[in-house]
């Protein structure tokens, strides 16, 4: 498909999620020399799940970085090439291993801006498929938002659509803040969607409904998008009209989109995979009810992971949030 | 004065079978014919075991698998070496070693086929379950050695296995540096199979080697042709002694060759060439081993078919049972995260509870 | 002071928290001797704050063990001793330092039982003194409870008096799953209280009405109990009479009474030093408006530390919650 | 083919001066006479910046604070030897090398006073903030060094700082691999002051030095006497045209005292005895420096006064300028989060400037 677009031809083409980050990456590299992709098999073999493909190639070994086997290391080393003026996209093999990472991300990432006054802010992202649904071994499963999402000084985004992804790691790059960027494993390749191929932003901070509807929230982000879309598409054929949204962002949230919908409906279901207890939805539930309690007809409702280890791939589909229980915790504020 | 050497060190490499089979006779370890040929046994053990688990991934009757075909000898040479009490603190690629041990095929198959309750091994059987975060295990290990230490432990020995990737985690050098400082009763055991996904050694660190580091933590260190099953386990064994006596950690580091694909989600061809992998046909472990046995009259034709049926025979004995067990069921994700279940867990079991009915 | 119990003599001693804890560790050392302590600096130093004093000397360094540098070294290593029989206790010297270790934390700690389907259980604590007040340098002052609370397989106890401490301590130490036991630096000698020479548990998983009241709940734990405490006394000049609740162990919470102190106020203010971005007073605000949201009266209230750095020793006053920030939402509560 | 040795490593260690300050005249660095007593003027002015800092503190005018007392000549012999380009990535205990940058002290004072604004160092200071969780600052310089050699940089270096302490840990052997592999413009600069709070350096790691340790990723490393400023002269010199030529990384190692407590927050009294404190008195790298330089007559009583006065002229003006500093306002907090403020943070904002009110 070609189109114009403020002068440029668009020619937009089908991709799949991990595609349009592809694509993202390869453009802003393009762009911007500064921009450097650095992590474990992201260059001769294009990244485990591909999203890398192709670019070291294209960019060279100076700027496509395979490194040693350390995440401390990549998060690390990416501040100092921060600092010397690079803009350097890590990428975490799994969010499962992003823990040995976690001291340089928390103890420095989050907080070089603060801690020198403003003087070495540092543009970077972290780039790591989250999130179960493949059926791989242990720790390849692991939904760690929240732990992001706690620690000030951080950005965390997460996209559910091809064309988002695009606009959405665009704007990480982009963003002179430290970017979470988590990706939906899950959806890497599930399906495609016409993406621009021209240069887009899609803005950090901004929630999208995706489903407009008057009697229920349905709050989702990443791989639950889906459930919560199939969960809205069979609550439509029992006339409840369900209002689903992608956060997209998950800090910071766009409180102005989560409360207008709660306002509207009055009712709310969070969904998320990662266990419940201190996840996302503790946070979502407590800004609303804080701040549209008079609007609310019933609880807001979680649908979570379990407060359990992810298991293993043969009972992986007893964890993981489905369309069912969904409509349940739909139910239930109907019923309230 | 002035300029002094303070440290000097010098690393070693054993290698005793020539890629032919031909051995350094001087070099031979002290074994009986038949445990020449118990060690063959085992690498052909190991091999069927792999082979069969990358056919059913290959029918989908398989989760990922991270073959270990190459580094049978690494595995084989450290298994006679081990004594029941010692400990093994496995990363995710000693199956060799775990089925050498005493662990049934049918639990090795059952972790990767999506299965916690392969990990629940039989009693007695002192091994660690599989560690996926590399280097990690390696603190187990360190650990554990300690432990041993602390109860006057005269044999027993953990072991901790990790491979070339892994030694450029900070887990790797602070395992070292501890089990160093307490003298801790542990052999580091890394298989360096010169990749870890599609990196090469040369890149993963810019020194030579692997055992040349245990300089920098005060312990000795070897390398070991990990393709000749009888360096590994005179190398092995030396190592093994030296930690039984009390005399601290040791580390020893086999090179060897990761023949397949990283795991079954891999796909080598992308990152390295056919030439090397033929280089290493070449260098075949098992291969190796039957030109020396059957250059010693050790071992013939005969003996091999009746090995191969002996091993597919188990295998396929092992599947059967494997796949026979049924799933276990959903409310097992809640039941082993506490020893009691607080209410959460009670409330989330109930629901796992409610839909399987 | 010296009493009988249970044919006992019990001499109990003021104290101070700290005192409590290395009585409590002492008592259970000498009780079983697979109980070892290790950690930077705990034995010949007795801790950086003094909580292991004198148990290298009573005990002997085979069971008091000073630590390389290396918090991954010293929790990992622990798994290691545990499964060889012993229950470590590992000091972690700040719980800023925490994130090196959280690798082993995350990975095995907190999965090693589920993982091994109940063969190797873990029974180990791990320490650290935790939170604001006493002007250190950067990282001295974190309050990273929600991190630990969001991952399924660890508890995590936190003290607020040295009775509770010496309890709590030798609950943990006796528990048969990894405790992460958090110590409220900012109270370690801020008081002193009766405590009992005796071996007593104070049971995980219980929370604590330390002042009953009618009017609005406050949950609290750690150092913000005292000034969750402030608060209510300064109300109660006002004839408003606060319920403080002190929760001790944040996971698993003791929902009922949560809930019941809320049902009967109808009114509640959670304080806690950490960010407030899904934090546990998020987890808390969730729970609550779930079970028990006919009997609010008002929205949940989050007294917090601010979505930031903690800052350095200068603006410090600033950062923490304080009785006022307690009262004002109390009067939100109320004005509603 | 058997028993090969794959690598042999000598470790090096370098001193010049004697403790009374008699030099190996065929060792000493080509200084002009300025350029000697140039080292001992920094080291002074140090020690005077030190005491005052400690002096503060005990009158509850100064927040915890780590003395650099006996460790002068390690960041002295270094910093005469910086480019104005070379970047610092700091530990906790580099006030000497700071201030001797162009780093005011009042700034330095300021950081460990508790205000953040002593942070933001003059413009074309190439110094990171001090990094307190130990070792993991290393890594920011092995990703500087990285970005200056992709930068084409021909002079400019990083230069790393860390502890014996540090080198325990796990972000320490990651830098230094990383370094390794990308042969980054990086030199890693170990303070080793034996004692990491209370634990001396002999049960940090079994190992006899951290230099050896180099040999682990393939770079050249040395030990040098750290109470000998021209011996870190020399040594430094030689490791940073290393780096600067595009060597690639160097490890040094200064073996030096700590002479106070780990910080003001310490009591060391109860982990090490005064006979080891006066042994390393004897070895002060002040007065050695000036034995050295009163025997080649470079220095005199009258200079040594008019030092004095003139550093401690430069403290006290520097306490005064920085107690002359109001406090930051409370919305610091808050403002430097993020480049523009989410929507919490400004109602978080707004508390604080209405509790300012
Ligand atoms: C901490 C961590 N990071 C990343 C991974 C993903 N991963 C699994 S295996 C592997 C390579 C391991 O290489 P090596 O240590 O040489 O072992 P090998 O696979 O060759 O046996 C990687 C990167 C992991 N399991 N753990
Ligand atoms: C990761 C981490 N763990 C613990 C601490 C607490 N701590 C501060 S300094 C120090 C000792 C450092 O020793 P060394 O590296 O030798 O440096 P020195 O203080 O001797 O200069 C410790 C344990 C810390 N700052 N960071
Ligand atoms: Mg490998
Ligand atoms: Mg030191």
């Amino acid at each position: 498909m070609a189109a114009q677009r403020d002068g440029r031809t668009d020619k937009s083409e089908k991709l799949t999620l991990a595609q349009a980050v592809n694509h993202g990456l390869a453009q802003e590299m393009e762009r911007d020399p500064n921009v450097l992709v650095m992590g474990e098999d992201v260059g001769v073999d294009g990244g485990v799940f591909r999203v890398t493909e192709g670019l070291m190639e294209k960019f060279g070994p100076d700027r496509v970085m395979d490194t040693p086997l350390a995440e401390s290391a990549i998060v690390g080393a990416a501040i100092g090439l921060a600092v010397a003026g690079f803009r350097p996209v890590c990428e975490i093999q799994f969010t499962g291993f992003v823990y040995p990472a976690l001291n340089q991300l928390f103890a420095h990432v989050a907080r070089y801006r603060n801690r020198s006054r403003g003087r070495y802010p540092l543009p970077m992202v972290i780039r790591m498929p989250y999130g179960g649904g493949i059926h791989p071994p242990e720790h390849h499963s692991e939904s760690y938002e929240a732990l992001f999402a706690h620690t000030p000084g951080l950005k965390v985004v997460i996209p559910s659509t091809p064309s988002d992804a695009k606009g959405l790691i665009t704007a990480a790059i982009r963003d002179d803040d430290p970017v979470i960027f988590m990706e939906p494993k899950r959806i890497y390749r599930a399906f495609r969607e016409d993406v621009s191929s021209l240069e887009y932003t899609v803005p950090i901070g901004e929630a999208k409904i995706v489903s407009e509807g008057k009697d229920v929230t349905i709050i989702a982000y990443g791989a639950m998008v889906r459930v919560a879309l199939e969960a809205q598409e069979a609550l439509s054929r029992q006339n409840v009209l369900a209002e689903v949204i992608d956060l997209r962002t998950i800090n910071p949230m766009d409180i102005k989109t989560v409360l207008g919908s709660a306002e509207k409906t009055g009712r709310v279901v969070v969904v998320h995979e990662a266990p419940r207890n201190a996840g996302l939805g503790a946070e979502i539930a407590a800004l609303i009810q804080e701040r549209a309690m008079l609007s609310l007809l019933a609880p807001i409702q979680r649908v979570c992971g379990f407060d359990s280890v992810f298991p293993f791939p043969r009972l992986e589909e007893h964890y993981l949030p489905t369309k069912e229980r969904v409509m349940e915790a739909v139910q239930k504020t109907l019923d309230f | 004065m002035p300029v002094t050497i303070i440290h000097e060190a010098k690393t070693e490499r054993l290698e005793i079978l020539d890629r032919s089979g031909k051995a350094d006779e001087a070099l031979l370890p002290k074994l009986s014919s038949e445990e020449m040929a118990n060690l063959y046994r085992l690498m052909v053990r190991m091999r069927r075991f792999d082979e069969k688990a990358l056919t059913l991934q290959r029918q989908g009757r398989m989760g990922t698998w991270g073959s270990i075909r190459g580094q049978e000898a690494c595995q084989a040479g450290l298994a006679v070496n081990l004594l029941k009490e010692d400990w093994l603190a496995p990363s995710f690629r000693e199956h060799g070693v775990m089925i050498s041990r005493g662990i049934p095929m049918r639990q090795v198959y059952a972790i990767w086929r999506g299965d916690e309750r392969g990990h629940l091994f039989p009693e007695g059987v002192n091994c660690l379950p599989v560690s996926i975060p590399v280097a990690s295990q390696l603190l187990h290990a360190a650990g554990l050695g300690l432990g041993l230490k602390l109860r006057g432990e005269k044999s027993a020995v953990a072991v901790g296995f990790a491979g070339d990737g892994a030694s450029s985690e900070g887990d790797f050098h602070e395992a070292l540096n501890f089990a160093g400082v307490f003298k801790s009763r542990t052999l580091f055991f890394i298989q360096n199979n010169q990749w870890a996904i599609s990196l090469p050694f040369k890149k993963q660190t810019a020194a030579e080697s692997i055992a040349q580091r245990a300089h920098g933590y005060g312990m000795p260190g070897m390398q070991v042709d990990g393709n000749d099953v009888l360096a590994v386990y005179a190398a092995t064994k030396k190592a093994l002694d030296h930690v039984r006596a009390g005399n601290g950690p040791y580390l020893l580091e086999c090179l060897t060759y990761r023949m397949e694909n990283h795991t079954t989600a891999d796909d080598a061809t992308r990152y390295r060439l056919a030439d090397e992998i033929a280089y290493w046909k070449e260098r075949d472990p098992i291969d190796r081993m039957r030109a020396f046995l059957v250059s010693k009259k050790l071992w013939n034709d005969q003996k091999e078919a009746a090995l191969f049926e002996e091993v597919s025979a188990e295998v396929e004995a092992e599947v059967k049972a494997l796949e026979a067990e049924p799933s276990a069921p959903a409310t097992d994700i809640v039941d082993f995260m506490y020893k009691e279940r607080p209410w959460f867990l009670e409330e989330q079991r109930a629901l796992l509870a409610k839909e399987a009915r």
